[in-house]
């Protein structure tokens, strides 16, 4: 009961953390939201048995991502200096109403799908993660790893003020 | 299968000519033009033999040739002749051997020319003599493209507008045939595109009939310049350098009354019989209309244009009767209109080469400075307005016979087009070729014998079908009776 | 409202609907970004529910989730580099000053 | 373990490694590079992709499939790779300085493509097709322009929410089928399909792979990337990736079936898809632009084999999207001479004035590509429309049919106004284009092949339906 | 047999074309030759026919080939296959014998005037080409067994005369005559066409030897046989320039006059009439279609006369005339004595070309058509003409014992026998006759000589080429009258009215014109509103103009814009900027901005996502 609540209001705190994330004016005010929104999340793969992943989720993502955008909004000053202009009422009609419909339609289809009996039952551990990731997942774990390669260099070149026209 | 291969032989010479022309450097420009010439005496020698060699009394396909192409659509490279295609491929013969020697004068890209002169009629051959509907497509929209570069490179008068018009048209009209002739193929007992084993093993139900008829004739329809899709035939014809138009005016036309009697008709003859009073006015249309159009012409190639609608409205008619003497009318009407407007452009495009006008009432006289080229083109006038001796009369008497007796009202009113061509004709010849002569051009010259040879072969065979045209006849009748399952 | 899955896929449908407001209403494109992590969240909230709920292989659902939050890095890193190249190109990174190439 | 199962990925995987060590290397090594080891390696790859050819077998624990299937849309991805590397010739504006990243780029995405024509496993899915979506973003955002970023941005977050929607719905569908394996989801299909949020699931993925394919509504990126890309990658995202698109969705439609009512669906985007990138080419003058919706259409064509869902449906697609490589690269090849002659990357209809004068080939090659795109025969557009189409009219897609044909005939306008500008109009400059041997003999072999495939396409057609045939057996 | 000889009559024509057009350029000169001599060769060919027959040789002789098939059970099941084949063949008979000779004989006066005529025209060899495939084509015609290849030649000779019309084709009023010519032709030959066809479709036969009253009306309901027979008729009334199709003949004088005596008044517009007399058993099936052959003959007849007592233009009065007398034929047949006009015609057709060649050596001595002037330049003083004119004219008015006397006698006894109302209208139309005949005798013999032209010196080759021909015309039309008489009975009332009516009119003639300088300067004073209805020709032409130029190129004009506003316009053009206009509001799509872009796709998701759910409805 009381996890039932606490539950609840961790999910209510990702929700918020989301809408203000989306929602207030002020980039930097998004990305405080957005990181308590994640803070949520992480909270909520604790629920789901997999408190490695929420490790995961605060490490990388509150740690890394969120900390990234908010460097690169501090490392450009103007970004946030230069407010945005009136909210535009059209636009954000049109995705709020593009946004509630979709997510009805998901409620929809959630709602007449017969799902299959809870089945909690089962090895969490990080060892089984281990082993899944370096046996039945290695060609995903080795190509990431490549991903992630392009990635960076990708990263640096654009960031490199070099470049020069041939 | 014939020991020897005449049909792709046929096919082969323009392609070998071709090739030929391709290979050789740009600047030997005389010897592509007798390539191109030898390319097409091949086919001519070749398809005069295989007139010869036609057995008259054979009413099925002759000369089968057969080869497995992608064996599991159904596609197979396969031709053979039967009565209604053997005239067309003589037709296709004479109009290209006469269009590459009017086509000797050409100094602009010599090699480009001739090339794209003997891929447009290779692909025009290969309609003619193929008896899959794949390859037929194929062959078609070979002869499209060639006669599009044709007509922007080496054109006149607006023609990047028509040229364009002219290609977007006929491939607009093979669209219709395209999803036609995959429907065929779509049918569980079907799975072939081959013309024969659909018409032996496939019964298309009647409303099944009547919808892909319909699709089919208006895919063709548009190729047979079928009113009120005809607009993109004397923009074409005008644009068009001499020898594309006497290709297209004499062959490229008759393609779609080809298709329609090949492949409509021939699958689908409930459709055709249900549609055939619709076919009927709309080729009275045709008949009329083009003509009355054409009295307000002033440029000598759209007067000619026009006319070509009118006529053309008359194969139509006589293919709308479904009787065979109105198909054999049809098909004797695609054979001489064929030739008649041949010999019409290659007349007008010498004219406008001397005089750089086409304008009827800008020439004048011509008749007193160059009365060999006058002669033949009041010959074409003639043949035109269905003078007895040439091979429209006949042509037109037996689709009037036929039309007469079975859509009494159209058919007499049809005859009116006869007096209509009669007028602008003639007013087309005093105003071009009577009169004082005009001291613009002064300096036009006759033919020479190199000119003169096209144009006298042109006139001579309209005479010879005009006078015998029972040859003509025997080769096709015993074929239309068959289309009509006699 | 219990923890179940549904509860758990009604919370990752309403994240991903969020993030796709803020995808395509928000004019920052830094804002944009962070609308698309949303979107990536509810999809790992997902993969995670599911992988409690019902998969077989408890490790399965991790294992993805792993990946995508390894390449929700890599896209972010990737990201941010290119928009503030156009910021350094075009002194903004409101989504529609990129509107050059149009039409 | 068979090497030949892995080879051309080894072989990409090799080569990435040879550039990572000379982008530490002080000399700058991009001209070497991109002027000789890149071609080299593209033919070496074509030709490990075709020894491989033969090969079969499943790797990595059953996530990695190798079957006729993936390893002809491995050589396609491979000759796509080779053709790009022969267009680097008439580079324009891709930076000095980076022409080793470039290079890394390509093979990466490469890999990620190739990757993906093999993945059976929604994950390694996934993780290839990021590989080479961040490597064409990266790719796309080389130019050093004031617009390039914006196309860099625009693809990559239009990739991102595509990849967002992508695992939405392979979460759902891992989640009803208890496993990411394509193979062992196939199995359940016939069970699961009744459950709606399994349908979605499926729904949801394979839209995600029309970003790739760029068909409508996920096409909006490829004008604008098309446009501002340098010509070789937009080469290569026009032809590699649209084939790889191809190669995905024939192999998750072949295992887990089209959802009914997403049939229709996919029917409408066809039409848009047709309908919008014909129409909207007509009013182009940028050429890499007008391509862009030349592609878009295209997808409309590949969607309609697609969907109909049959054996014939997929092998024609296949065919299909081997016609689309070679003619795409055609006219992209012209563009690069035409672009690097201009010294503008991205030329107009007016820079090709006069081309037939100036290189009759080029010209010639210009003409073929462009009839054999709007599918005129004797060209294999024509016969890859034909047994596309026919394999959509055998399931009744017959109103799709004759949109498709009558959209050809629209999109020949815009491909004759190219032609007519090639052939008809008077150059500004007259000189003769000089033509690189690698261009010259790439041309030839495109001329070749446009003609010889569409007049003998029989040996192909069968290739391509055992492919399918091998690639439907589990 | 004596094929061979109408083999020979049949293609001399053909063959001296032929010869005529293979000459070399330098040779040129010889053409006159070749087509005198061939056409010597025709009539001679003829004339021993005609002597065959008079020594005992069998007629008919018929000799048929089939030309071509046009059998289809499936629209006619009824009758019998074969007979739809199509012919070619002769049939000789007596009548058209006469009319062979005929043809043949003029031919050869006129071919050898012609070269008196057309002694110093450069176009000589096209002159005498165009002339012998007239004879070619008028042989053909005369000696066709069937309806189709009478028509095939009957549209050969419209060719010729068209050509031979505007052989000065510089002079625009000579080619826009041709034009007309064929055109109203081809007006009539339409019903032609359409007759033979239905004769075709309903009987099955086109031979002349088949179509018998009898076989007619077994097959044909009365009114079927009354539209057939009116058809055909139509084409007639071109041919023979029958009201209101007479139009082209007067303006057809513009080609060369021996033209107009060969083509114009012998043989090719009396063709019509032959034909008439051919098929008689067509028209004579049905009494409705005598009847409107009647009543045509006679509005011919009359309008033919009428006009021609004003024409100044010598040509012009004989080419009226013509109008007239062709008129008075088919009013023969008209009155079902197609015997009597058919020997009108052979009696006309010698006395006519006559005069047309008489006249032709007016115009050839003093350059102008112009009856006044002729007389004014010293037309009298050419005794020999002056003569030969009297002689023709005398003949065209119907003086006894000349010929025309004897045939339109036998006409007028025939419509007397028909009908009152007609024969009045007949014996009108020889008062008349007589009126203008007598009118241009005078003005030409009286005339004032106010500036006489001497005559060239001419060779004597010339002089025998001018005289022969009208010595031997005038010699036959004698004899041809008691020749070919076919039955004279001496009628003393008929003799009595025609004497009646030549002097009357011959009087009128008299009493205006002894003095022509006199009737000149009346003339010009000022004209009554007869002569002012006559010289517009009752308006006929009018009519036809604002048929043609007010209706039909109206219509045309209309169609033409409708074709580049509608069809091309309208349908093509615009269809095709519907297909730009749709792709640059389609491009609008792409607006450049990211959001948009997403937006719309976001759109297409959530439209799937709907039908997605719609489809799914029905699970819990």
């Amino acid at each position: 009961m009381i996890a039932d609540i606490f539950f609840m209001g961790v999910a209510l705190l990702t929700l918020l953390g989301a809408l203000l994330a989306v929602s207030l004016k002020n980039v930097f005010y998004n990305a405080l939201s957005l990181i308590l929104s994640l803070f949520g999340v992480a909270c909520l793969f604790i629920f789901l048995n997999s408190e490695f992943l929420a490790i995961i989720e605060i490490i990388l993502y509150i740690g890394a991502i969120a900390i990234a955008i908010i460097f690169a909004i501090m490392l450009s000053s103007p970004m946030i200096q230069k407010k945005e202009e009136k909210p535009d009422v059209k636009k954000i009609a049109r995705s709020f109403i593009l946004a509630a419909l979709f997510f009805w339609g998901l409620l929809q289809t959630l709602r007449r799908t017969v799902w299959p009996a809870a089945n909690p039952e089962g090895d969490y551990s990080l060892g089984a993660i281990g082993k899944s990731l370096l046996s039945n997942q290695i060609l995903p774990f080795e190509t990431v790893s490549l991903v992630l390669l392009v990635a960076i260099i990708g990263a640096l070149m654009l960031a490199e003020k070099k470049g020069t026209a041939r | 299968m014939s020991p020897f291969p005449i049909l792709s032989a046929i096919l082969l010479c323009p392609v070998a000519g071709l090739i030929l022309v391709l290979l050789t450097p740009r600047k030997f420009e005389t010897a592509i033009k007798f390539l191109s010439l030898l390319a097409a005496s091949g086919t001519l020698v070749l398809s005069i033999i295989l007139c010869k060699i036609f057995n008259t009394a054979d009413p099925g396909f002759q000369f089968v040739e057969h080869l497995e192409w992608i064996k599991s659509y159904g596609i197979h490279y396969s031709n053979a002749v039967d009565g209604l295609n053997v005239s067309l491929i003589l037709l296709t013969a004479i109009v290209i051997f006469c269009g590459i020697l009017v086509s000797w004068r050409v100094t602009y890209r010599v090699k480009d020319f001739f090339a794209n002169m003997l891929f447009l009629v290779s692909g025009v051959f290969g309609v003619f003599m193929t008896t899959n509907l794949f390859f037929f497509f194929l062959f078609y929209e070979i002869a499209v493209i060639p006669m599009y570069l044709l007509i922007v490179i080496w054109g006149s008068t607006n023609k990047q507008y028509a040229a364009m018009k002219l290609t977007l048209y006929l491939l607009l009209g093979s669209a219709l045939m395209f999803a036609g002739f995959l429907y065929m193929y779509s049918l569980p007992e079907a799975r072939t595109f081959d013309l024969l084993t659909l018409k032996q093993n496939v019964h298309f139900s009647p409303p099944i009939q009547n919808i892909l008829f319909l699709g089919l004739f208006l895919g063709f329809g548009v190729l047979a310049a079928c009113f009120p899709f005809h607009v993109w035939s004397p923009d074409g014809h005008v644009a068009a350098p001499t020898a594309a138009s006497m290709l297209h005016a004499g062959v490229l036309m008759k393609l779609g009354a080809y298709g329609i009697l090949r492949v409509a008709v021939t699958l689908l003859p409930e459709g055709a019989r249900h549609w055939a009073g619709l076919i009927a006015v709309l080729s009275l249309c045709n008949i009329v209309y083009g003509a009355l159009v054409a009295t307000q012409q002033k440029d000598l190639k759209y007067i000619i244009g026009y006319s070509s609608v009118s006529h053309m409205g008359i194969v139509l008619l006589g293919i709308a009767t479904m009787t065979t003497v109105g198909f054999n009318g049809a098909l004797f009407q695609m054979f001489a209109h064929g030739i008649m407007t041949a010999l019409f452009f290659a007349c007008v495009g010498f004219i406008y080469d001397g005089c750089h006008t086409r304008m009827a009432d800008e020439l004048g006289g011509l008749s007193k400075q160059a009365p060999m080229i006058s002669t033949f083109f009041i010959l074409a006038g003639l043949c035109g307005l269905g003078l007895p001796g040439m091979g429209s009369f006949v042509a037109e008497l037996l689709v009037t016979i036929a039309a007469v007796g079975t859509y009494p009202m159209i058919g007499i009113t049809s005859i009116t087009a006869l007096l209509i061509t009669a007028f602008y004709v003639l007013t087309a010849v005093q105003k071009a070729f009577y009169g004082p002569v005009n001291p613009h051009h002064a300096d036009f010259k006759d033919l020479d014998w190199l000119q003169f040879v096209p144009r006298a072969v042109l006139v001579g065979c309209l005479i010879f079908f005009g006078i015998f045209p029972s040859v003509f006849l025997n080769w096709v009748s015993l074929s239309t009776k068959i289309l009509l399952g006699g | 409202m219990s923890q179940s899955l549904q509860s758990y896929l009604v919370i990752s449908s309403a994240l991903f609907a969020i993030g796709v407001f803020g995808l395509l209403g928000r004019r920052n494109l830094v804002a944009v970004l962070i609308s698309l992590e949303l979107i990536l969240n509810s999809a790992s909230l997902n993969f995670l529910a599911f992988n409690k709920f019902s998969l077989p292989d408890k490790s399965l659902g991790q294992v993805f989730v792993i990946f995508i939050i390894a390449l929700a890095a890599a896209e972010v890193c990737v990201a941010l580099s290119l928009i503030l190249l156009l910021y350094r190109k075009k002194d903004s990174i409101n989504v529609e000053d990129a509107k050059e190439l149009r039409g | 373990m068979n090497l030949f199962l892995f080879l051309p990925e080894t072989v990409l995987l090799a080569a990435i490694v040879i550039l990572l060590c000379l982008t530490l290397a002080k000399k700058d090594y991009g001209t070497p590079v991109l002027g000789f080891f890149l071609p080299a390696l593209g033919a070496i790859l074509v030709l490990a992709s075709f020894s491989s050819l033969p090969h079969s077998g499943n790797l990595f624990s059953n996530a990695y499939r190798v079957d006729p299937l993936a390893q002809g849309f491995k050589c396609l991805i491979a000759l796509s790779f080779f053709f790009t590397a022969i267009l680097n010739q008439n580079r324009l504006s891709i930076p000095f300085d980076r022409e080793i990243e470039y290079g890394i780029f390509l093979l990466s995405a490469t890999l990620g493509m190739m990757m993906m024509t093999g993945a059976v496993d929604l994950l390694a899915l996934y993780v290839s097709m990021e590989l080479s979506s961040y490597s064409l973003y990266l790719l796309a955002s080389l130019r050093q322009d004031r617009r390039s970023p914006e196309a860099g941005v625009k693809y990559l977050i239009f990739g991102a929410a595509a990849s967002g929607v992508f695992l939405w719905g392979a979460s759902l569908v891992t989640g009803l089928s208890g496993t990411t394996s394509l193979l062992e989801i196939s199995g359940k299909v016939p069970v699961l399909i009744w459950q709606p949020a399994f349908s979605l699931g499926l729904v949801f993925a394979s839209f995600a792979f029309l970003f790739k394919l760029s068909g409508f509504p996920l096409h909006f990126w490829a004008p604008d990337v098309y446009e501002s890309a340098p010509t070789p990658v937009t080469n290569f995202i026009a032809t590699a990736s649209k084939a790889t698109a191809v190669a995905i969705l024939i192999r998750f439609f072949m295992l887990t079936g089209i959802p009914g009512v997403f049939i229709a669906a996919l029917g409408a985007l066809a039409f848009v898809s047709m309908t919008l990138g014909n129409t909207v080419a007509l009013v182009q003058q940028d050429v890499k632009r007008l391509l862009a919706y030349s592609s878009i259409a295209q997808a409309g064509y590949i969607l309609t084999g697609l969907l109909a869902g049959s054996f014939a449906g997929y092998s024609s697609s296949f065919f299909y999207a081997f016609a689309y490589v070679l003619m795409n690269t055609g006219a992209f090849l012209v563009t690069s001479v035409v672009a690097k002659t201009a010294n503008h990357d991205n030329p107009r209809l007016s820079d090709f004035d006069g081309l037939a004068e100036r290189s009759p080939f080029l010209a010639l090659l210009l003409l073929l590509s462009l009839l054999s795109l709007a599918g005129i025969p004797p060209l294999v557009g024509f016969t890859g429309k034909w047994i596309l189409f026919s394999a959509a009219m055998d399931k009744g897609h017959w109103f799709l049919v004759l949109w498709g044909v009558l959209n050809s005939v629209v999109s020949l306008f815009y491909y004759l106004t190219l032609v007519k500008h090639a052939y008809l109009e008077k150059p500004v400059v007259s000189a003769p284009i000089a033509v690189s041997g690698g261009t010259r003999w790439l041309g030839l072999f495109l001329i070749i092949g446009l003609i010889a495939l569409g007049l003998f396409p029989n040996a192909f057609i069968t290739f391509a339906q055992q492919a399918i045939l091998k690639g439907a057996a589990l | 047999m004596d094929l061979a000889l109408l083999w020979t009559i049949q293609l001399s024509g053909l063959a001296a074309f032929l010869l005529i057009q293979l000459l070399p350029r330098s040779a040129k000169k010889i053409a006159p030759a070749i087509g005198i001599a061939l056409s010597f060769l025709a009539a001679a060919a003829s004339a021993k026919l005609l002597l065959d027959h008079a020594n005992g040789f069998g007629l008919p002789v018929q000799f048929s080939h089939p030309w071509l098939a046009v059998s289809d059970r499936a629209v006619w099941p009824n009758i019998p296959v074969e007979r739809y084949a199509l012919f070619v063949g002769f049939l000789l008979d007596p009548l058209n014998l006469t009319m062979i000779t005929l043809v043949t004989s003029i031919s050869f006066f006129v071919q050898l005037f012609s070269f008196y005529y057309m002694n110093e025209d450069r176009s000589r060899a096209r002159y005498f080409g165009f002339l012998s495939f007239f004879s070619f084509s008028m042989t053909g015609l005369v000696l066709s067994n069937n309806l189709l290849q009478t028509f095939l030649f009957w549209e050969l000779v419209g060719l010729t005369s068209y050509l031979l019309i505007g052989f000065w084709y510089e002079k625009e009023s000579a080619a826009t005559a041709a034009r007309k010519a064929f055109v109203v032709n081809r007006l009539a030959d339409l019903g032609f066409y359409l007759g033979i066809i239905l004769v075709l479709i309903l009987f099955g036969s086109l031979n002349f030897t088949d179509l018998k009253s009898q076989a007619l009306a077994q097959v044909l309901p009365p009114a079927t046989l009354t539209l057939v027979g009116v058809l055909v008729f139509l084409g007639v009334m071109g041919k023979s320039a029958q009201f209101p199709f007479h139009v082209w003949l007067p303006d057809a004088m513009e080609g060369p006059t021996p033209v107009s005596a060969l083509i114009h008044s012998a043989t090719m517009v009396a063709a019509g009439v032959f034909l008439l007399h051919r098929a008689f058993d067509l028209f004579s099936a049905s009494a409705t279609t005598l009847l409107v052959i009647l009543s045509v003959g006679c509005l011919t007849a009359l309008t033919g006369a009428a006009l021609a007592t004003i024409q100044r233009d010598m040509k012009r009065i004989l080419a009226y005339s013509t109008v007239s007398q062709l008129g008075l034929m088919t009013m023969a047949v008209g009155a079902g004595s197609s015997t009597a006009g058919f020997f009108h015609l052979s009696t006309h057709a010698y006395f006519k070309s006559l005069l047309f060649l008489t006249s032709g050596v007016f115009i050839h001595r003093f350059h102008t058509n112009d009856i006044w002037e002729i007389g004014q330049k010293g037309g009298k003083n050419d005794r020999l003409a002056i003569g030969f004119l009297a002689f023709g004219l005398l003949s065209l008015s119907g003086l006894p014992p000349l010929a025309g006397f004897f045939s339109k006698d036998l006409i007028l006894e025939a419509i007397k026998e028909k009908n009152l109302f007609f024969y009045s209208g007949a014996l009108f139309v020889s008062f008349l006759t007589a009126y203008y005949s007598f009118r241009m005798f005078l003005v030409i013999a009286r005339g004032r000589i106010r500036r006489e032209e001497r005559p060239h010196a001419e060779s004597r080759a010339l002089k025998i080429s001018r005289n022969v021909p009208l010595l031997c015309l005038a010699t036959l039309s004698l004899v041809a009258a008691f020749l070919g008489m076919p039955s004279f009975h001496f009628n003393f009332e008929m003799l009595l009215t025609t004497a009646a009516i030549l002097v009357s009119g011959g009087g009128l003639a008299i009493l205006r014109f002894r003095d022509p300088e006199a009737a000149e300067q009346k003339l010009l004073a000022g004209k009554t509103f007869m002569q002012k209805i006559l010289e517009r020709k009752f308006f006929i032409d009018d009519a036809y103009e604002f048929l043609v130029k007010k209706v039909g190129l109206a219509i045309a004009h209309a169609l033409n814009r409708f074709d580049r506003t509608v069809i091309n316009g309208l349908m093509v053009n615009e269809t095709s900027f519907s297909v730009m206009r749709l792709g640059r509001l389609a491009a609008l799509l792409q607006n450049g901005a990211l959001q948009d872009y997403l937006a719309w796709a976001m759109t297409g998701g959530v439209l799937i996502l709907f039908a997605f759910l719609h489809f799914y409805r029905g699970t819990p």
